[in-house]
């Protein structure tokens, strides 16, 4: 067993864990933050998807123990008490997500990428998505939200992009 | 996943110093950017007892230009190809061979050490570094050896590495940096795509002639490891620099390949590819090496 | 070289069960405040469907979607649903929606009728109010009719109902009968860019003309498509299980089972044809699973069209696709010899 | 969409109350979930008339901020995890189980197999698919033995130490074999053709005599998967009423309680079956899976039980679309008239009949295709294989006949060296076309919808890919109006 000490969403938080427990299951075992699904469990699927050290990454390939020290962002830390982020308003103004199961995974690719790049073209939307399979959307309306959100972000006074 | 111990590694030495003490009694695995080893690990019955992390050996994740060459760490993430400046200016082939692998997240998590361990024939990262003539540095308790990447790989899954040592460096030589190079990929679909043939071509202009130059070319998921075509590049030494004679390499490096077929492609299509690819990778190391000239 | 094609495929797919029963039913009850609830028994799997369905009842009782809590899938709270299966949901069960919101809204005009002094039928209700058809002055409140029906008249306004799609018997000979209530109709057209070096089919764009009836949410039905179509790229291009000779699935995982990526998706344009189906609710029939019956189709067409090949088996791997070149390159020459 | 934020989009400043690691690691570990109190609500949903608008989901919002409970999401105290062990071969008789080593394991708290299920057999129409395979396996994804334990570790380990000897047949695979008479029958004595479907309309040889062209083309479509991004999951728990509370990752939770009853053998007033929102259906999660061995378990144990797929789970133990092998030949005049169409349609069914029924009748019935023809005769079979059972899938058969009937078309139309629109519109149903099951259809706007995508999408008539090729006439874009 390891004790991992780790930063979840600007908290300090601490959990013992055996040491093949991934950091996806500490953070749904162990921390109940449940927001980050299991799809695969291989990496293929991106359901899984965090922001580690300002990285998008597969929580279910990453030890929990490597991410010791470390600074975690996940689906439940992007809204605040009185705001939803502006991603995860665009999506909901848009329907961008149906059963929805892929949805935190997708969210925490696109602020990592909006973190990044504020003003991202299509391409780059879609590389950067590119990890995150969807299977109701056809990832359309995921990008529309994205470019709405992008310019909601950037103070353009954008009321749709329809 | 079954249970297993993991010790962390504080640096290289200390990582040497975990292999050689567990891998005496237990069965050990050496965990880097996990994506790789814990996605093998995930739904197998066959587990190691001990794990060791090596992620936070820092000496293992620089980029340097220095008198022998391009040194990467073997922990520098795929992303961080990418990123570097140098590297996209010497070699964009590196670049875009990351940027083929997986996709965002893996791409973070990745090491180029741990692509090239692993020793999949149909690893990104070899062919290109093959074309350059790269050398690795292996670390073990008894200090540093250096292996030219072509004899690291022994076959599929299988490098000469030790159970004490742990691949510390990648090193492109110096006479290298710089050379046009260009990699090309083809899989069953556009994001996140094992690849059915990858290739990298490589070579200088004598621009009087219009001649290629230490022409290099390696191929990716053709043979049980990555593989350079040694016929291709003999044909193409010296040659005029001709789409023809582009065409022609392609169809000699389809010889020089030696695929098998599996549900993912047939060995007579895999060595289609090998032939287009090849030819379009000597087209782009071309324009590449054009528009630097 | 890189060769572009375009090809086009219409269908036509039915709503609901072939000629079994699928019946549903539902539950609306109305709150003081002017606020519905509905009971259902299907579950909502992503279609959006307790959103529509949420929208029809609105919709009846002259209320926002906003208005209309929904309770699903639980059985021992919800009434007899068939499931979110056969792009059934906002047919049938939308139907039996739409009925009981209409028996709880006739329960409203017996109350209110008095109270406004005009008989039943002379009522409407909308926007939030039941008023006087003609007289939008002569009104009350939705909610104080709820009220007065639960305090005074002692009849909560809660009603059921349940709808079944009217069907015949197929015929076992001869298959003659009417399997289905309705049926809706689609048209795909794709642009692709075939690569007869290596018979990469890269997916352009693809424009969809899809009825389903009055769309309840246009927005929805757009999602349904868009990812209707993504579905049929896999199908067209990429999905296969694969089995070896001891019938042992060699692909069971999301490496090698290769479905498309928002790398791999062409630009889609969703047109929704105008349409009216008087046995729907609000003339809507729907949209589920006909999104990607013509999107393979009109993928292959459109690799004819780009390289002359026609590929009989589905999925139209690069492989398939440059085998078939080839043997059309090797046949060409023999042709004009002969 | 007026989409104007009423609520600052600056950050807010508000301060979390714990930020000293200090309390936070002596407690036990709650949910660090900020939950806004964001009541902007968009203004399409607050609209009248309700239809019409592009009002946002009901469950957008909460799917945006993981807060949406999927069965995976859900603990109860106590709760056990289930998994199972699967065949691995596609054909053989169980020789014996050997469960012995499992339930000596640690933490391993109940070991099922199917002698403990009461009625061990369902099936949506026919009932020939075992709960826990006993004494023959049908194909590799078959259950064979259920453990539960206390950790999900546990329970894997526990299933690698069950020991079965099988002995082993040949699988049939290939469904075409499957359909010939001498073809040992998978479900023996059983025959393997397990439905068949006719459709006759008309006098088909009169209409192959009344054209000047014959097309014949055979058509193949492959095995596909839903992949739901949620994978098959359940939660059972039996009570000391006596009662079994289900959740379950399932598209149709009336027929499944009663299928669930059925297994049990107790009635349908025992099972409360809840089905959380579901990730993703796609026909995949309509029929029971694992919801009896989870129930009995939980019986067994008196503890909440639940199970999950796994990614290969899902490819190997769950439902799968019907590969199809379609033969078609049809009649046409010179001008492009269809006269004629003789269909043939073989259907693998895979090892269980699943689902089969309606796929069988759905691509018979719209297998001619959405075409006015006087002579039809289409045949349809489904015969039973030893690979993956095959069942309800987004669209139930319709896209593989649509793959036949619009190549097919476009082949027609290549033959005549006509515009694939053009010989489409000269065909297609209209408002009270006679269906090929002689259904009066009503609502019918193909015509329109093909003129519509011709337009927006810019159609060039035929072999724009090599010989470019005329516009559609602006009068006929023209006679279709589209109020949406």
């Amino acid at each position: 067993m390891v004790t991992v000490t780790l930063t979840v969403n600007g908290e300090t938080r601490t959990a013992i864990v055996g040491g093949e427990t991934t950091l996806l299951r500490m953070l749904r075992d162990n921390l109940n933050l449940t927001g980050s699904k299991l799809g695969c469990d291989v990496g293929d699927c991106g359901a899984c998807t965090v922001i580690v050290d300002g990285k998008p990454v597969n929580s279910c390939l990453m030890l929990a123990a490597q991410a010791e020290g470390r600074d975690v962002e996940t689906i439940e830390g992007l809204a605040s008490m009185d705001r939803v982020h502006p991603i995860q308003k665009a999506f909901e103004e848009c329907a961008s997500l149906q059963c929805g199961f892929c949805g935190p995974g997708v969210i925490m690719s696109a602020k990592a990428l909006l973190d990044e790049i504020p003003n991202p073209t299509i391409p780059q939307i879609r590389d950067a998505l590119g990890g995150n399979l969807c299977r109701c959307t056809g990832y359309v309306k995921m990008i529309e939200a994205i470019l709405l959100a992008s310019r909601n972000m950037r103070g353009e006074a954008v009321q749709s992009i329809r | 996943m079954r249970a297993f111990e993991l010790f962390s590694a504080k640096d290289s030495r200390d990582a040497v110093a975990l292999l050689a003490k567990h891998s005496i009694t237990s069965k050990v695995k050496v965990i880097a950017g996990g994506t790789d080893l814990l996605a093998d690990l995930k739904f197998s019955a066959h587990s190691p007892n001990v794990v060791v992390d090596i992620s936070r050996a820092q000496e293992l994740k620089s980029i340097l230009v220095t008198d022998d060459g391009l040194r990467i760490g073997s922990l520098v993430t795929h992303s961080q190809i990418m990123r570097s400046p140098v590297i996209q200016e010497m070699f964009p082939a590196l670049v875009d061979a990351a940027h083929t692998i997986g996709a965002v997240q893996t791409r973070n998590l990745g090491t180029l050490g741990g692509n090239l361990v692993t020793a999949v024939p149909s690893m990104d990262s070899g062919p290109t570094l093959m074309a350059l003539e790269a050398i690795v540095s292996i670390e073990g308790t008894e200090g540093r050896r250096e292996v030219p990447l072509t004899d690291f790989f022994l076959g599929p899954r299988k490098t000469v590495l030790k159970a004490d040592e742990i691949l510390a460096e990648i090193i492109i030589p110096k006479q290298n940096l710089g050379k046009p190079t260009h990699f090309l990929k083809f899989g069953l679909r556009k994001g996140q795509a094992l690849a059915l043939v990858n290739s990298a071509a490589s070579f200088w202009v004598d621009w009087d002639k219009h001649t290629f130059v230490a022409p290099r070319i390696g191929l990716g998921a053709v043979a049980p490891k990555v593989i350079r075509a040694t016929q291709a590049e003999a044909f193409l030494e010296g040659r005029k620099i001709t789409p023809e004679v582009m065409a022609e390499a392609g169809l000699i490096a389809a010889t020089d390949a030696k695929p098998i077929s599996d549900f993912r492609a047939s060995a007579g299509y895999r060595k289609n590819l090998v032939a287009v690819l090849t030819k379009r990778a000597l087209e782009g190391a071309y324009a590449l090496a054009q528009a630097k000239r | 070289m890189k060769k572009r094609g375009q090809g086009m495929a219409c269908m036509w797919y039915p709503i609901g069960f072939t000629v079994a029963a699928n019946p549903s039913s539902a539950v609306v009850k109305l709150d003081e405040d002017g606020t519905a609830t509905l009971l259902t028994g299907t579950v909502e799997t992503g279609q959006g469907s307790l959103t529509i369905l949420a929208q029809i009842v609105a919709q009846e009782l002259g209320i926002s979607t906003d208005d209309v809590n929904v309770v699903s899938a639980d059985t021992d709270a919800t009434p007899m649903d068939t499931g979110a299966i056969a792009s059934r949901t906002t047919y049938v069960t939308g139907n039996a929606a739409r009925l009981a919101a209409e028996k709880v809204k006739m329960m409203l005009f017996d109350v209110a009728a008095p109270l406004l002094g005009v008989k039943p039928n002379q009522l409407e209700a909308m926007d939030h109010k039941i008023v006087v058809k003609g007289f939008p002055q002569r009104n009350m409140h939705i909610g104080d009719v709820a009220n007065h029906a639960r305090t005074v008249t002692g009849e909560p306004p809660i009603g059921s109902a349940s709808f079944n799609p009217a069907t015949v018997a197929l015929d076992p000979e001869t298959g003659q009968g009417k399997p289905f209530g309705t049926y809706v109709y689609a048209t795909q057209i794709a642009e692709v860019e075939v690569d007869d070096e290596t018979g990469d089919v890269e997916i352009l764009r693809i424009v969809a003309s899809h009825d389903c009836g009055t769309p309840i949410n246009p927005m929805l039905v757009e999602g349904q498509v868009e990812g209707g179509i993504s579905m049929g790229v896999g199908f067209a291009l990429q999905e296969e299980i694969l089995f070896n000779d001891k019938g042992v699935q060699m692909n069971p995982n999301l490496t090698n089972y290769i479905m498309p990526t928002s790398l791999d998706m062409p630009e889609i344009e969703v047109d929704i044809v105008d349409n009216y189906d008087p046995s729907g609710p609000f003339g809507a029939k729907g949209v589920g699973e006909p999104t990607l019956v013509p999107t393979a189709a009109c993928i292959l067409n459109a690799i004819y069209d780009a390289v002359g090949v026609r590929i009989h088996s589905l999925p139209a791997t690069a492989e398939k696709v440059f085998n078939a070149i080839q043997a059309k390159r090797d046949a060409e020459p023999k042709q004009i010899t002969a | 969409m007026d989409k104007k934020p009423k609520v600052a989009e600056k950050d807010s400043s508000v301060e979390s109350v714990l930020k000293d690691p200090g309390i936070l690691r002596e407690s036990v570990a709650s949910p660090l979930v900020t939950y806004p109190i964001e009541v902007v609500v968009p203004k399409a949903r607050q609209q009248t008339p309700a239809v019409g608008q592009r009002a946002t989901r009901l469950d957008g919002r909460l799917h945006g901020l993981g807060q949406t409970s999927y069965i995976d999401d859900m603990t109860f105290p106590g709760m056990l995890y289930a998994k199972i062990k699967r065949a691995g071969v596609a054909s053989a008789r169980i020789k014996s189980i050997d469960t012995s080593e499992a339930e000596a394991m640690p933490g391993v708290m109940a070991v099922l197999t199917g002698k403990d299920v009461p009625n061990n057999a369902f099936g949506p129409s026919l009932k020939d698919q075992p709960v826990l395979a006993l004494e023959r396996v049908f194909h590799a994804g078959d259950p064979v033995v259920a453990v539960a334990a206390v950790s999900e570790q546990i329970a894997s380990e526990a299933c690698e130490k069950i020991k079965i000897d099988y002995e082993l047949f040949t699988p049939v695979l290939d469904p075409l074999e499957s359909l010939k008479l001498e073809t040992p029958g998978v479900h023996a004595p059983s025959a393997n053709i397990y439905q068949k479907k006719f459709i006759k309309k008309g006098d088909i040889e009169k209409g192959f005599a009344m054209s000047d062209h014959i097309v014949e083309s055979q058509y193949r479509t492959q095995m596909v998967e839903h992949v739901p991004l949620e994978p098959h999951a359940t939660i059972a728990m039996w009570d000391a009423n006596g009662r079994v509370t289900i959740y379950s990752t399932l598209g149709r939770i009336t027929l499944g309680r009663a299928d669930i009853a059925s297994t049990l053998g107790i009635p349908i007033s025992r099972i409360r079956l809840v089905a959380t929102i579901v990730g993703g259906n796609f026909g995949g999660k309509n029929e029971i899976t694992t919801e009896p061995v989870l129930a009995l378990l939980s019986k067994k144990t008196g503890r909440p039980v639940k199970s999950v797929f796994t990614r290969p789970d899902e490819f190997i133990a769950s439902t799968t679309r019907h590969p199809l092998i379609m033969d078609y030949k049809t009649g046409v005049t010179k001008d492009g008239r269809i006269q004629a169409r003789k269909i043939r349609l073989v259907l693998d069914g895979g090892a269980y009949c699943s689902w089969s029924e309606t796929t069988l009748s759905k691509a018979c019935i719209l297998s001619a295709g959405p075409y006015n023809i006087e002579n039809i005769y289409a045949e349809a079979y489904v015969v039973y294989t030893n690979k993956t059972m095959t069942g309800a899938m987004r669209g139930f058969g319709a896209p593989q006949v649509c793959f036949a009937y619009e190549s097919h078309m476009d082949e027609i139309a290549t033959l005549l060296k006509m515009d694939p629109l053009e010989l489409r519109l000269m065909n297609v149903f209209h408002e009270g076309s006679i269906s090929p099951t002689g259904q009066k259809l009503q609502s019918v706007v193909v015509k329109e919808s093909l003129l519509r995508a011709a337009e927006k999408f810019g159609w060039k008539g035929k072999g724009s890919g090599t010989s470019g090729g005329k516009l559609l006439p602006k009068d006929i874009i023209d006679a279709t109006t589209v109020r949406v």
